[in-house]
């Protein structure tokens, strides 16, 4: 295979090649977490790191969510460039203060002094039957917070691309990996790929109506605006990329053109992400909008473990078809 | 057993008149723990059981060597990796199954699945998926045991692992300041996932770190279902005694892997082989021989076990789905509300 | 002064007296938290309770916010009616998943066997120059989680009359107060009132605006409505009262009457308690608004201390005016 | 000096050179911070200083005594209760009192006040309002340390209260076993708001917790400055030449309420008088003068300590305020973004 050749990957190696490039460049780079070294990762991702750049820079961690990724947000502070490895949102719960209170807060509240330049990986959301405590889908709350910039790769592109904007950015960024991407497989991005951690993606044209999602549910949305096709109904899918800052303008200029809008996301539907895009949509394109903004949610339920009840309770294509079917039918 | 403190342990024999454990109750009762989860890893394999599935094999002598000493009013917390502990506690197993396949027959009609198993008539609270998170729970109950002038124990199962997270600390300290009645059973498998104890904790005396509460804190061999059940007799008795806690390392180690998704690569082979030869079940065997117990009682014995599960097996199958139409109940207590 | 006369009190003792009430009336209840005992609560909540109740039910705890609340969730399982207190939102963020995981998942994902009657009680808010880690306004996330009940009550009344229903409420209840509502004043509450914990109340009547607000901005957005008369524009004041379940009839009812309105909370905007309500009205009003839903919230930024700044970050009447007036002007 | 570990403290002469520490330049340190803070209480009547004001009076000893052993290069971790040891540390004094003003000559421009001191020149980390917040901090300073080879030394300080909170536990484990040159210092002054340390800890002997991680700890008395500079000397020596961590206890006590907002119930009046006696500052008095330092020097130093205090009251009064339009600066690097 030559470099230029067509090369199969997934997300998960997408990931690993963007830490492992990353640690070669630059000396400060290093990986911490639980399990990130001899079990390779709990999702695999760093599987084999450990070996090429040892455990000083591949760095086992207690299971002390709240303690490493403090000592993440220090190494930073300290001239590093951590990348910390939460395993999932579902544990970043417990170390949400240090994120909050340090991490978001430090610059500002330094009068500028301090800038943390961590990046905290997770993964999360649900589908996996791993039942209600390990499904959350909570990396809105951190898009909530000033201070932080929250991504959420999609695609294998951005699983190998976003890290290094990430690396660079001076201030915390999260990034919230859909668990169940890991195992998704595409062609490797062209060599000298670069891509921008400010800007949403349009991952689909069309005229009729606009569907913003991100994150694991993109895969679903994609799948229902190709059923709505079947239907006479062309949707453009809006992948947000960035939960942090909201790139409302990419969202408000497809809007304005379908006038309709459903978002779907994989969070609870109160005040979740899909009700900031909701509220963010009415703000910019009130008079343009033809139809209330429908919203596409997991039901408001602790993620049951059975498949029949998980499946009911998470977005699914029909779901979002018949989303699209209201807010279309309504005044269409 | 390593005895850390000073303490007075008291060294008296079991308070209910028994003179020592009925070893091949013992024996059964592991060995249905055993013969259960290789049937959840068949079940696992065919697809019939998915998501996370953690197994107890190798650890059966500490559940069944600590919950003989319970009384029924007492209440157990557990982990993740609680097929043993519910079983051991007398939760009914069909029902464990069904919830293991996902059915409305389930001890929590399939919502929870291996990780979240609850009972209320055997005050089996689960079942907790977060590490460290049964902690503050188990503190909790025994708080409310404390207020209302009960002498109930309440045993907390966790990890090695678990007891490098801030809620342990949190809790052993609450426990021993305000004296109440929790046995903090730690199982040291000697690795939390892939992470071994040596690098997860700096002090890998375990008990050492419990006595640094004022906590009486000992260990036990947790391969040898007596040595559990001994070391357990007198934490309980203990616990219930004094009203306050105690710590109880087992030390133990897992046969399998942490989980079905794990490859198990952190482990040399030599190892796990090693401990094999610890097989509590073995141990067990062995020493029901020595003591003539005819090998037939031990052939009985699994029969039954064998039986048990397949009946368990069978109920499951044959129980339904929980409709889908009561996703929503029991979010709150009235039923669906959004 | 008999029973009936008119009696002066305070938010602050009118949470004391009905803590006191629950646990005269039922030996279940206990309050347990940092500083509740013989410092008199952080803000002098629980003054003289100790004295009163003794330490068992007036339980000073370490500085130990996961354990102590999931230690609460513990004794309610073993049939007491713990009150916790966390001082603030802010440092419930280490309690965070004790209440999610555990309090909120607890019911369903047993199945219906283990429901947790604890009551959680924290002060929220800023306004007082506490800075950036002290000021956070974060009772959404609470009311993003099903299972949970959130309330903030933002009147003596209430105060004084939602610990009971929320006591005997089977499931875990969270109460928000905002910091600068401890010293206000008023007159004591009828003996007998009773209140619902599952409506909003409008606290106002107004034709041309529905102002949806709670808790520590109710003030501000009644004076708004006030200044706003002088303007000619009659402003209906909202105040939810309950922040999940979120009561959207009442919402509804009244916007689609003024076709207009203005969200105020005190919550950064993005992903706030706004964000939701405004959802929320565009699902329900659509056709009734007549302008996109405004919202005031707080400048998306780490409170600062110094007065001015904190100022210019959170609502203030200005604010509220100035969006009614964008809101009223358009298409006006 | 109580040991509680039997490990080899180093019983050597300080390794600068200086035979002993400078006892009149202690006081006038001492006198510097109490100065400072009796002008911080007027300020605060009137209006001046808001929000939460948390005094160190009466433990200006530890603070003095420890940071008089740090390189420029190491870096300090405080809590809100950290203008003794801003000053200590050397961060200027004008900007410290303008800080707590709000204007914008303050060290932070006025957005962290009292609780939120921030010097980067002096690497000093804050100034946390959240009770054991900063100590991962430190554990990850150290750690950075560590990777790139610096033998520098953290010094992250926290009272007594911290020690129930999960991150203590936490953050001492990881120090510990990746062997961090962190100074653990705790300052404990008896009380955590109204919660007296028996209601607080089951085990109140401090440096037996940090053991417990296999972390080096002992205690010093905190109200003599010349005991805790020998034992922080020591501390400090021991982290840098071993790399790893240090615990040590300064027995102190704060003379006035936790906060402005105290009404301090919870102390015996007798209690607070008693602890009076041995305040630093008259202790540290009596030795110099004991030590035939002529009274004139005392003398003086208060009037030079007082020079200051007033310039810097001058400094920060004639500070103005940021302009509101920068509200939004430093929310991230690039400034205002939404
Ligand atoms: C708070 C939290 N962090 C991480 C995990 C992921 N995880 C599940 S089990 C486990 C290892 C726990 O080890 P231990 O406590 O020793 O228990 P064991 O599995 O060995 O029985 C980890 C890291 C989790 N479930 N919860
Ligand atoms: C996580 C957290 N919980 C509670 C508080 C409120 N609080 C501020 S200071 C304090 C007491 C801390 O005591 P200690 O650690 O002994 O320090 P001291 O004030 O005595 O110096 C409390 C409870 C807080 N700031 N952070
Ligand atoms: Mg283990
Ligand atoms: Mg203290």
């Amino acid at each position: 295979m030559t470099a230029t050749a067509v090369r199969e990957t997934t997300y998960r190696e997408a990931l690993r090649e963007a830490m492992s490039e990353a640690m070669r460049r630059d000396e400060r780079v290093f990986l911490m977490g639980e399990d990130v070294g001899r079990y390779g990762g709990s999702f695999g991702v760093s599987l084999g790191m450990l070996e090429e750049f040892g455990e000083d820079r591949v760095r086992d961690t207690p299971l002390s969510e709240s303690a490493f990724v403090g000592a993440g947000i220090g190494a930073a502070l300290g001239g590093m460039r951590p990348i910390v490895e939460v395993m999932t949102v579902n544990f970043a719960m417990l170390a949400m203060d240090q994120v909050v209170n340090t991490a978001a807060a430090l610059l500002h509240m330094s009068g500028g002094q301090f800038a943390v330049p961590v990046v905290i990986r997770m993964t999360t959301g649900g589908g996996r039957q791993l039942a209600a405590q390990h499904s959350h889908s909570l990396e809105h709350w951190f898009a909530h917070v000033p201070g932080l910039r929250v991504l959420a790769p999609a695609t294998i592109e951005d699983a190998r691309h976003m890290l290094a904007p990430a690396l660079e950015d001076p201030d915390p960024v999260v990034i919230a990996e859909h668990g169940s991407l890991y195992n998704a497989k595409g062609t490797a991005p062209e060599p000298g790929t670069v891509v921008d951690i400010e800007h949403a993606a349009i991952r689909r044209t069309g005229g009729d109506i606009t569907l913003v999602t991100y994150g694991g549910t993109l895969g679903t949305v994609l799948d229902a605006a190709e059923a709505l096709e079947a239907d006479g109904i062309s949707a453009e899918v809006i992948d947000l990329r960035v939960l942090r800052p909201l790139d409302s303008t990419a969202v408000a200029e497809s809007v304005c053109r379908t006038h309709r809008a459903v978002v779907v996301d994989e969070g609870w539907r109160t005040l979740g992400m899909s009700s900031e895009v909701s509220a963010r949509i009415m703000e910019d394109c009130f008079y343009d909008l033809d139809a209330p903004v429908g919203r596409v949610c997991t039901v408001e339920v602790p993620i049951p473990y059975a498949k029949h009840l998980e499946d009911a309770a998470l977005p699914s294509v029909e779901r979002v078809v018949a989303a699209v079917h209201e807010a279309v039918g309504l005044h269409g | 057993m390593t005895r850390t403190r000073d303490r007075a342990v008291p060294e008296t024999t079991p308070r209910d008149g028994r003179s020592g454990p009925d070893h091949l109750a013992l024996y059964e009762r592991m060995l249905l723990i055993r013969r259960f989860e290789e049937r959840c890893v068949e079940l696992y394999s065919a697809g019939r059981i998915r998501g996370f599935l953690h197994l107890y094999i190798g650890e059966e002598a500490v559940a069944v060597g600590v919950l003989d000493h319970l009384r029924d009013d007492d209440a157990v917390v557990a982990t993740y990796r609680d097929h043993g502990h519910a079983l051991a506690r007398g939760v009914p197993i069909g029902p464990v199954m069904a919830e293991m396949l996902g059915k409305d027959a389930g001890v929590c009609r399939g919502r929870g699945g291996s990780m979240h198993l609850f009972h209320a008539p055997t005050r089996f609270y689960g079942g907790n998926g977060i590490v460290g998170g049964g902690l503050p729970l188990a503190v909790g109950l025994a708080l409310a045991d404390r207020l209302a002038g009960r002498d109930r124990v309440t045993v907390c199962f966790f990890g090695e692992g678990a007891m490098a997270e801030g809620e342990f600390h949190e809790s052993m300290n609450l426990a021993a300041l305000w004296h109440l009645p929790v046995l903090f059973l730690c199982e040291n498998n000697l690795y939390a996932m892939g992470t071994a104890l040596e690098r997860s904790e700096s002090e890998t005396n375990l008990p050492v770190k419990a006595a640094a509460y004022e906590v009486p804190a000992w260990s036990c061999d947790g391969m040898d279902v007596a040595a559990v059940w001994e070391a357990a007799r007198r934490a309980v008795e203990l616990v219930r005694d004094s009203g306050g806690p105690v710590f109880l390392e087992a030390k133990t180690y897992r046969f399998r892997a942490h989980s079905m998704f794990d490859p198990d690569r952190y482990r040399d082979k030599g190892e796990v082989e090693h401990w094999r030869e610890r097989d509590p079940l073995l141990l067990q065997r062995t020493r029901l021989l020595a003591a003539d117990v005819p090998e037939v009682e031990l052939t009985d014995a699994d029969t039954r076990v064998s039986a048990e599960v397949d009946a368990a097996v069978a109920f499951a199958e044959a129980a339904g789905d929980e409709p889908v139409d009561e996703l929503l109940t029991f979010v709150t207590s009235e039923g669906a509300r959004s």
